[in-house]
């Protein structure tokens, strides 16, 4: 199969491409996610503050 | 006697109740009062251990009811919005059933004559789930009449009763009270017992 | 030393002391991953059987043994927030959770990307790849048994107690996938770890200690957000810098 | 002690009788197995030595997945009309209560399943010996796909999805008991010894006796805050 | 026309909303899917040419039985809080509503199964075309599992331990989708065409789409009687 | 209008009324009394049509309501014991889905509204399943004040209300009467409206 070949001709990029991009993205995900909560979470808290102060 | 001190409780971002105290000797009853959503069940699920307190102390005899466990609950009887009986199985069944689970096992007259009282006579071997509202909430109100706890803790008792199952209940209470019993409980409707004391939850 | 110990159990003073270290274990995880991979894939010399292949090895073992080392922090944070009751433990272990699911998932996908060229297939039902899958499920059941649960206090201990139960039948299903594994298949080819060149093994750790100081910086920053949100009705957050501005 | 078997009795009892008032549901499980492990013949095609060679795996599966659908119900029922907050009060030991309601899921969902076992042995054209192994691995591994079942319910309890929940918390768990169970038949078809694999189910019954109960009682308390 | 339009478009808005609520549903229907086909390598063993033959067999009862177990829940819900009663009592379409109903269980259940596909055929080592036929025998037959188990679940409606009783109902129903979603498969590896296969499974979701959102409401009111 | 005519209905081997004849005029309303069991729930589902009678016709503006099917549910509105809420929406969410159901989208503006006026302030955006007994039937109750039914059967609208919500309701069915509304309803407690006429099950 032509992925095989490909994989032969290529094998640092084959590992590069699948590995290590893959799990860097992972990565660069996980701390997207990770950041936009603490934004939400932040914002979250400062409405609940706001909601009990003008109670 | 049960005895709460300074109990705190909230739900969610919400206190409900904070520095509540209350006491409750052998034959007293006490309603706690307050608006829908004033935190009435939770008040009365955190008595039977069901919700952990924020902070304070429910002590009964003395003892904090966290260490007495099981010898708490051997005294104590909850009756909650739910009615606890089983669909499939009949009145009689359900009764004896319950008692069983309280360690006291219920022979067979003895149960239908404490459905009888209820008002169930000739129902008694109806699965329950075809009984009406009220037919199974009186159900479940028979084991006030068979389950020998000290302190009854009940919420909303008369939810789809009729005016007779009223009345009955409420010369069971008083039953229950001369013979050194406690009571706690929230209802909307009118109840007539001689002597109830109210807390209410602002 | 146990008063000191208490003191950062406390998310009072745990969430600043958290926010001054993160920058450091991120700024050092970077700079361990740059170094690990250029060791890696400059310095190291290629294989002689798997040629330039085995150079997935720099991320597959870090993060297959960071997914099986998370899964114990994460049922020890959890099992002391049962036992003690401590909120923090229990946050932490929640933060330590997608984490560990995360590095569970690279150490499947690499190790997939890897048995292409070696044994010509994605994926054979080997005990070990098979063992990893079910941490994965384990990572997942907890994950998704916390999020079903809304009051925070109930999906804590409720998840602690899978944990523990799950930590404890770790080894029971790894040692009875292995022995089912070997029971019918004389052996399924496997990468030799023969006495591994020594730029290889500095390499490796470079990128262990990368991946490890990752994670704490992650589960670190996840943690300051979790405690924001449980402790929202409290006074100290009110009065945090981040949160007035 | 005697007490404490009283009240093992009264549930085990309960909980027949109402198995018996819901008669449906006993015979469903089993024809759910019988089902799952028919429909693999249709699914895979007939050819006889890789149903042969499937069989075990395919009823060990069959088994579980039955038991982990009748699962849902273990508490779900009590919990929702209130039994349960009853039991939790009551001033008796909740983990003799807890495994009397396992040993009742028990008769119920798993005895019927290995007593069916050899029918659907058959139709795979297993051996004798091979369906005598496989009964008997049955018989010491589906309780405890019942008990570790029972802490998962525990914990799902009342939250919605929850069938499905469970079996994602559970089936990992179940995985070695699966194992050893079809490593049995394997072992005795390949003329291995069977009693490796038979006293490690055994243990890990042993074990789930002395443990899950215990376990359970405390993901009921935890769930009922 | 457009009013029936309106009401769908309600219905599958409602539900998916609910579905996002309860994200950890959708989820799990999912890895339980996952869970279930990975489950059958530890029965069977981890040869791979016998993994590859049953794979398909494997994938498709795995399917199966994940849209069933969801479909416990497709009315129960709404039965058990009341909702329903105010469905049969809305001045509208039952059909369309159930069809909406469908719809999102569908989208919900049965669409990620097809998408995770490509995963799990890789891990039983299947050809790159075979994984193709199924996942288009999957898309095509997944909406007819979600509707047929409709029917089945308003029918068991109310009754304890419904959801095995929905399996055992449902289940016979779903063999033929069962069996043209495999051949399909069958086909393609053996070099056959698969498009008599295929075009079957099209008309059964035809002829589904016709029938069975109106059996479904028939079976709903008789349900509620 | 409403027209009951020779109407019988049995449960299981129980027959619970027959030859019950009633008429319902715009402007009235109309409590069905009787002792728990004695048939109210059954009687109001039937009307409904989830129950078919024995015997007897119902008819609304004088065509018998199973050929009207769809046109009679667009005038009618069914509270039961049930309150057809889903625990996971929020309070706003599900007034406006049930709004939508009976064909009448509702803003949220609206919505918010008669949440308000049900007094739930505070508490529209809440998962429903967090609030208390009563303030699930409040949302329940809500449609009351949303939804443009003629008739109305209402099956114990005030279980768990406390008084304040009880007055509420008591100013809505008047309300509702003065538009030329129609109500039938039952309930064990007191309830005051004016002109209520009664039919009882004996
Ligand atoms: C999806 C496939 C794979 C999975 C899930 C997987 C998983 C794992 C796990 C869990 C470990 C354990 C780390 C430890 O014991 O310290 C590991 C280590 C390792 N894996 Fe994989 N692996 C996969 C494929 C492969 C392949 C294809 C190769 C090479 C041909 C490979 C080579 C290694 C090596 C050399 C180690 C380190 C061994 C050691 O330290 O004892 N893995 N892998
Ligand atoms: N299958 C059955 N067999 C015998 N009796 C039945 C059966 N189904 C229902 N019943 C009886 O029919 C009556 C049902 O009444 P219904 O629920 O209409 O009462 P209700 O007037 O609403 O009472 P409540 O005030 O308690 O709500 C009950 O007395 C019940 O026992
Ligand atoms: N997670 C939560 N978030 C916010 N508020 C909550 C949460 N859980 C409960 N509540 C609130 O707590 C209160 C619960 O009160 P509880 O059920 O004890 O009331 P009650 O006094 O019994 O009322 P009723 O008379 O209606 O039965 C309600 O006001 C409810 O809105
Ligand atoms: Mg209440
Ligand atoms: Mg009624």
């Amino acid at each position: 199969m032509s992925l095989d070949i490909w994989m032969r001709e290529n094998p640092l990029t084959y590992v590069w491409v699948g590995s290590y991009a893959v799990a860097l993205l992972v990565f660069a995900i996980e701390v997207a996610m990770v950041v936009h909560k603490r934004k939400i979470t932040l914002q979250q808290v400062r409405l609940l503050i706001e909601a009990e102060e003008s109670a | 006697m049960l005895e709460v001190s300074n109990l705190a409780c909230s739900r969610g971002d919400h206190r409900l109740f904070s520095g509540l105290n209350l006491e409750l000797h052998p034959g007293q009853i006490m309603q706690i009062l307050g608006a829908n959503g004033s935190g009435k069940t939770s008040l009365l699920r955190t008595l039977c251990g069901f919700i952990q307190p924020d902070e304070g102390k429910i002590a009964w005899e003395g003892s904090d009811v966290r260490d007495l466990g099981e010898d708490y609950f051997a005294e104590m009887m909850y009756l909650g919005h739910l009615n606890a009986i089983k669909d499939e199985l009949s009145a009689l069944e359900n009764l004896r059933i319950s008692a069983g689970l309280s360690g006291l096992p219920l022979n067979e007259a003895d149960a239908i004559a404490a459905l009888r009282r209820m008002g169930l006579k000739g129902r008694e071997r109806l699965p329950v789930k075809v009984l009406s509202q009220g037919q199974q909430r009186r159900v479940a109100l028979a084991r006030l009449l068979v389950i020998k706890a000290r302190l009854w803790i009940l919420d909303e008792p008369l939810t789809a009763l009729d005016v007779n199952a009223v009345a009955l209940i409420e010369g069971v209470l008083a039953e229950h009270l001369a013979g050194q019993g406690m009571v706690i409980f929230t209802t909307h409707q009118p109840l007539n017992v001689a002597g109830v004391r109210s807390l209410s939850l602002s | 030393m146990a008063i000191n110990w208490f003191k950062y159990s406390a998310p009072t003073t745990f969430y600043p002391l958290a926010g001054k270290l993160i920058p450091w274990f991120a700024a050092s995880s970077a700079i361990l991953f740059a170094a690990g991979l250029y060791l890696g894939f400059v310095v190291a010399p290629s294989d002689a059987t798997q040629g330039e292949f085995y150079r997935i090895i720099y991320i597959h073992v870090p993060s297959s043994i960071l997914s099986m080392f998370l899964y114990l922090v994460m049922a020890g944070y959890a099992a002391l927030g049962l036992i003690f009751n401590t909120r923090l433990s229990s946050m932490m272990a929640s933060a330590v959770a997608p984490t560990g699911a995360l590095f569970a998932f690279i150490a499947l996908w690499t190790g997939a990307l890897w048995g292409k060229p070696m044994w010509g297939a994605w994926w054979v039902w080997d005990a070990r790849l098979t063992s990893e899958l079910i941490l994965l499920f384990l990572y997942l059941g907890f994950i998704a048994l916390h999020a079903s649960i809304d009051d925070p206090r109930r999906a804590d201990r409720a998840a602690a107690l899978l944990a523990i139960v799950g930590s404890v039948n770790v080894p029971i299903i790894y040692f009875s996938v292995k022995w089912w594994n070997t029971l019918h298949q004389g052996s399924t080819i496997k990468f030799t770890g023969t006495s591994m060149q020594v730029t290889m093994q500095q390499s490796m750790f470079t990128m262990l200690a990368a991946c490890w100081l990752y994670a704490i910086a992650i589960i670190l920053m996840r943690v300051r957000s979790i405690i924001l949100e449980r402790e929202r009705n409290t006074k100290w957050i009110t009065e945090l810098a981040e949160v007035k501005k | 002690m005697k007490n404490l078997f009283g009240l093992l009795l009264l549930i085990v009892r309960r909980d027949l009788l109402l198995a018996m008032r819901r008669r449906a549901d006993v015979l469903t499980t089993l024809i759910f197995f019988v089902m799952v492990v028919s429909l693999f013949p249709l699914g895979v095609g007939p050819e006889t030595d890789m149903l042969r060679k499937m069989a075990p795996g395919v009823l060990w599966v069959a088994a579980l997945l039955a038991s982990m659908l009748s699962l849902g119900r273990l508490f779900s029922a009590d919990y929702l009309d209130g039994t349960l907050e009853q039991m939790l009060l009551a001033p008796q030991s909740l983990s003799v209560l807890v495994l009397g309601k396992m040993a009742s899921h028990w008769m119920v969902s798993g005895l019927p399943l290995v007593l069916m076992t050899p029918v659907l042995g058959l139709q795979f054209d297993m051996s004798v010996q091979a369906i005598g192994v496989l009964m008997l691995g049955l018989l010491l591994g589906t309780p405890i796909l019942s008990m570790i079942g029972a802490i998962g319910a525990a914990l799902t309890l009342g939250l919605r999805g929850g069938g499905v929940l469970l079996s994602l918390l559970v089936l990992p768990l179940c995985i070695p008991v699966l194992i050893f169970g079809t490593g049995a038949v394997q072992a005795v078809t390949s003329g291995l010894s069977i009693s490796s694999h038979l006293s490690l189910l055994g243990a890990l019954l042993v074990l789930a006796v002395a443990f899950t109960p215990w376990v359970t009682a405390q993901a009921l308390r935890i769930s009922m805050e």
